[in-house]
């Protein structure tokens, strides 16, 4: 099949928060390098770095230091965090943050007196989430586009990575994209390339990521045969909207305030249930009140569309119409009142700890692929600080778009594509066309019902054996149902098909992981292993495409800063 | 429209508000009386203030319109800028010149 | 409730017509769940652009029943009374397929009225401090929440009418950055925004301020540009 | 839009109005026939037509000022279609009275 072919120098997939942080190093450090963004959908309004709503955490106000932060991320993370990747994180964030606000323009909300505002976020010491009311993200992302547009960067809107093409000796040689308004296929050569497309759980019957967002960079990277870390480990948000099957509003998310500022949780009895489950009530951490809910919904004791209510109205009507505009606003606009009234609510899968590992500077095992943002790995362990998602994909983009430059200068050079791979892939993706016309919609339905109850909130052996066994069948299926080839043209069918694909494969390495790990460590609960194991031999999973299949590992965590039992914070405190 | 094509439509325009307003006081009560140019001769006639009262009204119009005309027809028609620049500089130096044809007979003659 | 919706959808590019499916009619729904279904159930060609389905992304916006609106966010209740819909793409922008238009134009006049932040500081500096109360602080807020979904882009007349407006959107966020104490670029952008098709084209229709669903108000934030501009050229700080 | 229409009328009545007032009163000689012409009720229409453009155009000018010119307040919306509704109230009774 003949195709185009583009030649660029930096090639960054993906264009939220790490992808366009990337661009703009790159540019930067070498202002004659061609550097190309690609994106799914629109520059900057797609992917969920838009989506952030609470912030950003860094320790920079008095008070906080990257030692309490650093720790508080080990600890969030349940002693799982590649911790150079996590002290990275921490102490590179200040001067993200000044970056955003010095340099990109983000005006982030202050304190009365003009200082920076750091709000509270769960599971933290420290108030260090610095925000833009609650649409941080709008801010972050559109601000970074802006600057994007202003450069000589090239943009590929609405162009989708379907494979990393080696050269003949392993290195990365370009990728294959389609182009979804033409639907025609292109290879970019590039001399180094960043894979930023940003996880995103969304195999779960209910789940809060934008809907570009399918795992297409994890199963690109197992494919290429990358090693992938921590792959069980799927954060779910407590509160995610129910409104029935029939709207993409279900599962969405609402913020973790409410619960905060004292929203109560009523089962379908109408029964405030928080109590039999933890003594925080409705302020425990995520991972709690989702396993608490999920617990209800076992349990029957349900509302109408099988979730529980959020009620809010016993704070006054007003207060909550004033204090979570955002939220309220939201809920009318489908239908519900919030400050008043009662709305349905749903664990929500959130984010994606898991992830290709990567070296401090980005780089991955093979040759001339980076990788940063959430589809990098380490940096959160079993359990993601809210806040520390941006933080994770701003920093380490703007590291990736510092080293790749770097590393161009010293592998000059494009690598010639392996043409049988280059064949394969492009036959795969259109592989669809080949099959009779089928009903993707059920598939859709089964594999997100497979993974909700299967591989979920609480797993055990025989559900995730369950799992696994319903995988195959749904991914056979996918296999033999096809899409018509009547006008590829922003054929979204055509990328309905592609993005079951790779969260069937994806979701194939979570179950794995999850059966792997016999313990139950922040995010991840085996209710046959409900404890979490000894700390100082904690070890985390490495999943790896093999001729057979997935095989999954488990390696030492390396405590390089700090032993479970330790802290940094007292000496932190003694040296000031 | 540029910053001063902009300040010269809305000065003008503010500074027909108060003529514009008279203006109409004047029909309103002259049309009561059954409007005749006699009428409105003897009361024009020789008079400085009515003079320059036109006449002010008459330059500020014709900017005023011309500057107007000329955003009418850059949107409204495929004249362009430059065709639609000259078209209104054409009707404004037309109604400037039968304005003034008009004072001149109204306050002279 | 009505049991069944009857939708008109804009199918091919700006020579394309409309065509009629019926949808069911359920109790949570938002216009972009109807055009969903349409594509996942009666017509697996059909073209759209959706990204966050919760109204931060702005790529779903459409024409609906003559007006444009976020349709994430949008319930069908509130727009279809009488169970029917007519869904087409943006005004304004050309079409690319069915409901999604081209949004290129849209950010390049974002550019062209230097809708960028001029940096004073380096990543190496504090923090400025700015008191969130002073008044040029609140009013930089003014295009601080706008999602860029073109919404006001296409609801105005001046867009229609002249080809170089530069649009409410980019204007009002010119409008923020002219107040942002820390941006260095303020000349050059009055400058941009005072020339052809900048600010001043605009006639106040407040179609934008009407239907941004933000509830962002660009008449008001142009405006403050004319009066800005206006002082400007005054001053002899800007040419005409 | 209506005030784009009123305003452009007016461009093109103004003329039309100022060349008739400078032509008629070019010579007292003329003064019968001009007072017998604007007797006439097509004038008299066009003539308070014109008024009554007039008067629309100024009070759409009106609210361009004062939207570009004068603070927000968040009654702003309706303030615009009051002065909308005022304006056509008021366009009405001055073509009424003109009559
Ligand atoms: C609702 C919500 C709220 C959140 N709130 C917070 C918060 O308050 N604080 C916090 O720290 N974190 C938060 N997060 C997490 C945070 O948003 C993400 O972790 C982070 O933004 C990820 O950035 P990224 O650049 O890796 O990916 P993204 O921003 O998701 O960008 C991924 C990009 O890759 C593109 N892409 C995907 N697949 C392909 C492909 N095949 N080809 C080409 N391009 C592709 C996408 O279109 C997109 O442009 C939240 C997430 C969600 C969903
Ligand atoms: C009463 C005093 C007047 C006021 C307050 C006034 C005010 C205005 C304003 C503010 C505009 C700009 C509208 C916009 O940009 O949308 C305008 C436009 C215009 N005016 Fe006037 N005007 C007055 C008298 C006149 C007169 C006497 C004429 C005719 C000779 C006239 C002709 C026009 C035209 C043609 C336009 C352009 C219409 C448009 O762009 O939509 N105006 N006027
Ligand atoms: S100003 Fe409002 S309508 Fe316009 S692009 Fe921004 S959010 Fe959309
Ligand atoms: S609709 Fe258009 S004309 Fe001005 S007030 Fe809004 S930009
Ligand atoms: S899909 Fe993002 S705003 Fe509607």
């Amino acid at each position: 099949m003949d195709i185009e072919r583009l030649k660029t120098d930096i090639l960054i997939l993906g264009a939220g928060g790490a992808g366009l942080f990337a661009a703009l190093h790159a540019l930067k450090a070498d202002p004659d390098l061609d550097v190309t963004v690609v994106a799914k959908g629109l520059l900057g309004k797609c992917g969920c770095t838009r989506m952030v709503q609470g912030g950003y955490n860094v320790a920079l106000n008095p008070g906080d230091s990257v030692e309490r932060h650093f720790m508080d991320t080990i600890e969030g993370g349940k002693w799982l965090p590649h911790q150079e990747l996590a002290w990275t994180l921490v102490t590179r964030a200040i001067e993200r943050v000044q970056e955003l606000e010095n340099e990109i323009g983000c005006f982030f909300d202050r304190n009365p007196d003009g200082t920076l505002h750091g709000k509270a976020f769960a599971g933290q010491t420290f108030d260090r989430t610095v925000h833009k009311g609650d649409l941080t993200g709008i801010e972050i992302i559109n601000r970074l586009m802006e600057q994007v547009w202003a450069r000589p960067i090239r943009r590929l809107e609405e162009h989708r990575a379907v494979a990393l093409i080696p050269a003949n000796d392993g290195a990365l040689s370009g990728v294959l994209l389609i182009d979804v308004r033409s639907g025609e296929f292109r290879f970019i050569a590039a001399q180094a390339v960043l894979l930023a497309t940003g996880g995103g759980p969304t195999m779960y019957r209910y789940h809060t990521p934008s809907g570009d967002k399918s795992m297409d960079g994890l199963a690109m990277a197992l494919r290429y045969g990358l090693p992938l870390r921590d792959m069980e480990m799927v954060q779910f948000h407590p509160t995610g909207l129910l409104a029935g099957p029939d709207t993409r509003m279900t599962g969405t998310v609402l913020e973790e305030g409410l619960r905060g500022s004292g929203g109560h949780l009523l089962n379908g009895a109408m029964q405030r249930f928080m109590g039999d489950y933890d003594p925080k009530l409705e302020r425990a951490t995520r991972d709690v009140v989702s396993r608490a809910i999920y617990a209800e919904m076992r349990a029957g004791r349900t509302t109408r569309n099988g979730g529980v209510y959020i009620k809010m109205s016993h704070l006054g009507p007003a207060r909550v119409a004033k204090e979570f505009k955002g939220m309220v606003d939201r809920c009318r606009d489908c239908g519900f009142d919030l400050a008043g009234g009662l709305v349905e609510v749903v664990p929500t899968a959130h984010y994606f700890m898991g992830g290709v590992v990567c070296r401090v500077d980005t780089a991955t095992e093979r040759h001339g692929l980076f990788v940063a943002g959430e589809d990098a790995s380490g940096m959160h362990g079993a359990n993601r600080l809210g806040g520390n998602g941006v933080a994770n994909s701003t920093v380490f983009g703007g590291i990736a778009g510092d080293t790749m430059p770097r590393w161009i200068a010293a592998n000059p050079g494009h690598r010639e594509p392996d043409h049988h791979v280059l064949d394969a892939e492009l036959a795969r993706a259109q592989h669809p066309f080949g099959q009779a016309p089928g009903d993707l919609n059920a598939l859709r339905e089964k594999l997100l019902d497979c993974m909700w109850h299967d591989v979920g909130v609480v797993r055990d052996r025989s559900s995730v054996e369950r799992g696994l066994k319903a995988l195959d069948g749904i991914e056979a299926e996918l296999l033999a149902t096809g899409v018509a080839d009547s006008d590829r043209r922003f054929d979204l069918t055509w990328h309905d098909w592609l993005n079951l694909r790779s969260l069937t494969e994806i979701s194939r390495v979570i179950a794995l992981a999850a059966l792997k790990r016999e313990n139950s460590r922040g995010a991840h609960f085996r209710s046959d292993f409900p404890e979490p194991g000894e700390l100082a031999t904690s070890t985390f999973t490495v999943a790896r495409q093999g001729a057979n299949g997935v095989n999954i590992s488990a390696s030492p965590v390396q405590f390089t800063h700090v032993k479970p039992g330790e802290t940094l914070i007292r000496d932190a405190l003694a040296a000031e | 429209m540029t910053v001063r094509l902009y300040l010269w439509q809305r000065a003008t325009a503010a500074v027909m508000v108060p003529l514009v307003l008279l203006h109409i006081a004047v029909i309103l009560y002259v049309s009561r009386q059954g409007l005749t140019a006699a009428d409105i001769l003897s009361r024009t006639h020789g008079s400085l203030p009515w003079a320059s009262y036109y006449a002010l009204f008459v330059a500020a119009a014709s900017i005023h319109a011309a500057i107007g005309v000329r955003n009418v027809l850059t949107e409204w028609s495929p004249l362009g800028e430059r065709g639609a620049g000259w078209c209104a500089l054409s009707l404004g130096i037309a109604l400037a010149l039968l304005g003034f044809h008009a004072v001149v007979a109204l306050v002279l003659m | 409730m009505p049991a069944e919706l009857s939708v008109a959808l804009w199918r091919g590019a700006e020579d394309g017509r409309y065509e009629t499916y019926r949808v069911p009619r359920r109790e949570s729904q938002t216009v972009l769940d109807v055009v969903s279904f349409v594509q996942r159930h009666i017509d697996p060609t059909l073209s759209y652009r959706f990204a966050c389905r919760v109204g931060v992304c702005g790529s779903c916006a459409m024409t609906v029943n003559g007006k444009p609106r976020w349709t994430c966010r949008t319930h069908v209740a509130k727009v279809a009374g009488d169970g029917r819909l007519e869904i087409g793409p943006l005004e304004n922008l050309p079409v690319i397929k069915d409901l999604a238009t081209d949004m290129q134009a849209f950010f390049e006049k974002w550019q062209r009225a230097k809708g960028v932040f001029e940096p004073s500081r380096t990543r190496l500096d504090a923090i400025e401090e700015i008191r969130p109360d002073s008044p040029a602080r609140r009013a930089a807020d003014a295009a601080i929440e706008c999602i860029n979904c073109g919404v006001c882009y296409a609801a105005c007349d001046t867009v229609r009418w002249n080809r170089d407006y530069l649009g409410p959107a980019a204007l009002t966020r010119a409008w923020t950055l002219v107040n942002d104490e820390r941006d260095a670029g303020v000349a050059a952008r009055l400058q941009a925004v005072a020339a052809a098709g900048g600010c001043h084209a605009c006639h106040s229709h407040q179609s934008c301020q009407e239907l941004c669903p933000q509830a962002l108000n660009p008449t008001a934030a142009i405006a403050g540009l004319k009066r800005r501009t206006l002082a400007a050229y005054l001053k002899g700080e800007i040419e005409p | 839009m209506i005030h784009r229409l009123s305003g452009l009328a007016l461009a093109i009545f103004l003329p039309v109005h100022f060349f008739v007032l400078g032509l008629s009163f070019h010579g007292g000689a003329r003064l019968d026939s001009v007072l017998r012409w604007t007797d006439q009720p097509p004038v008299k229409l066009a003539e308070g037509g014109l008024v009554f453009l007039l008067t629309v155009h100024l009070l759409g000018g009106l609210r361009v000022l004062a939207i570009e010119n004068f603070a927000w307040s968040d009654g702003q919306k309706q303030l615009a279609t009051l002065a909308a509704a005022a304006s056509a109230i008021v366009a009405f009774v001055f073509l009424v009275r003109v009559f």
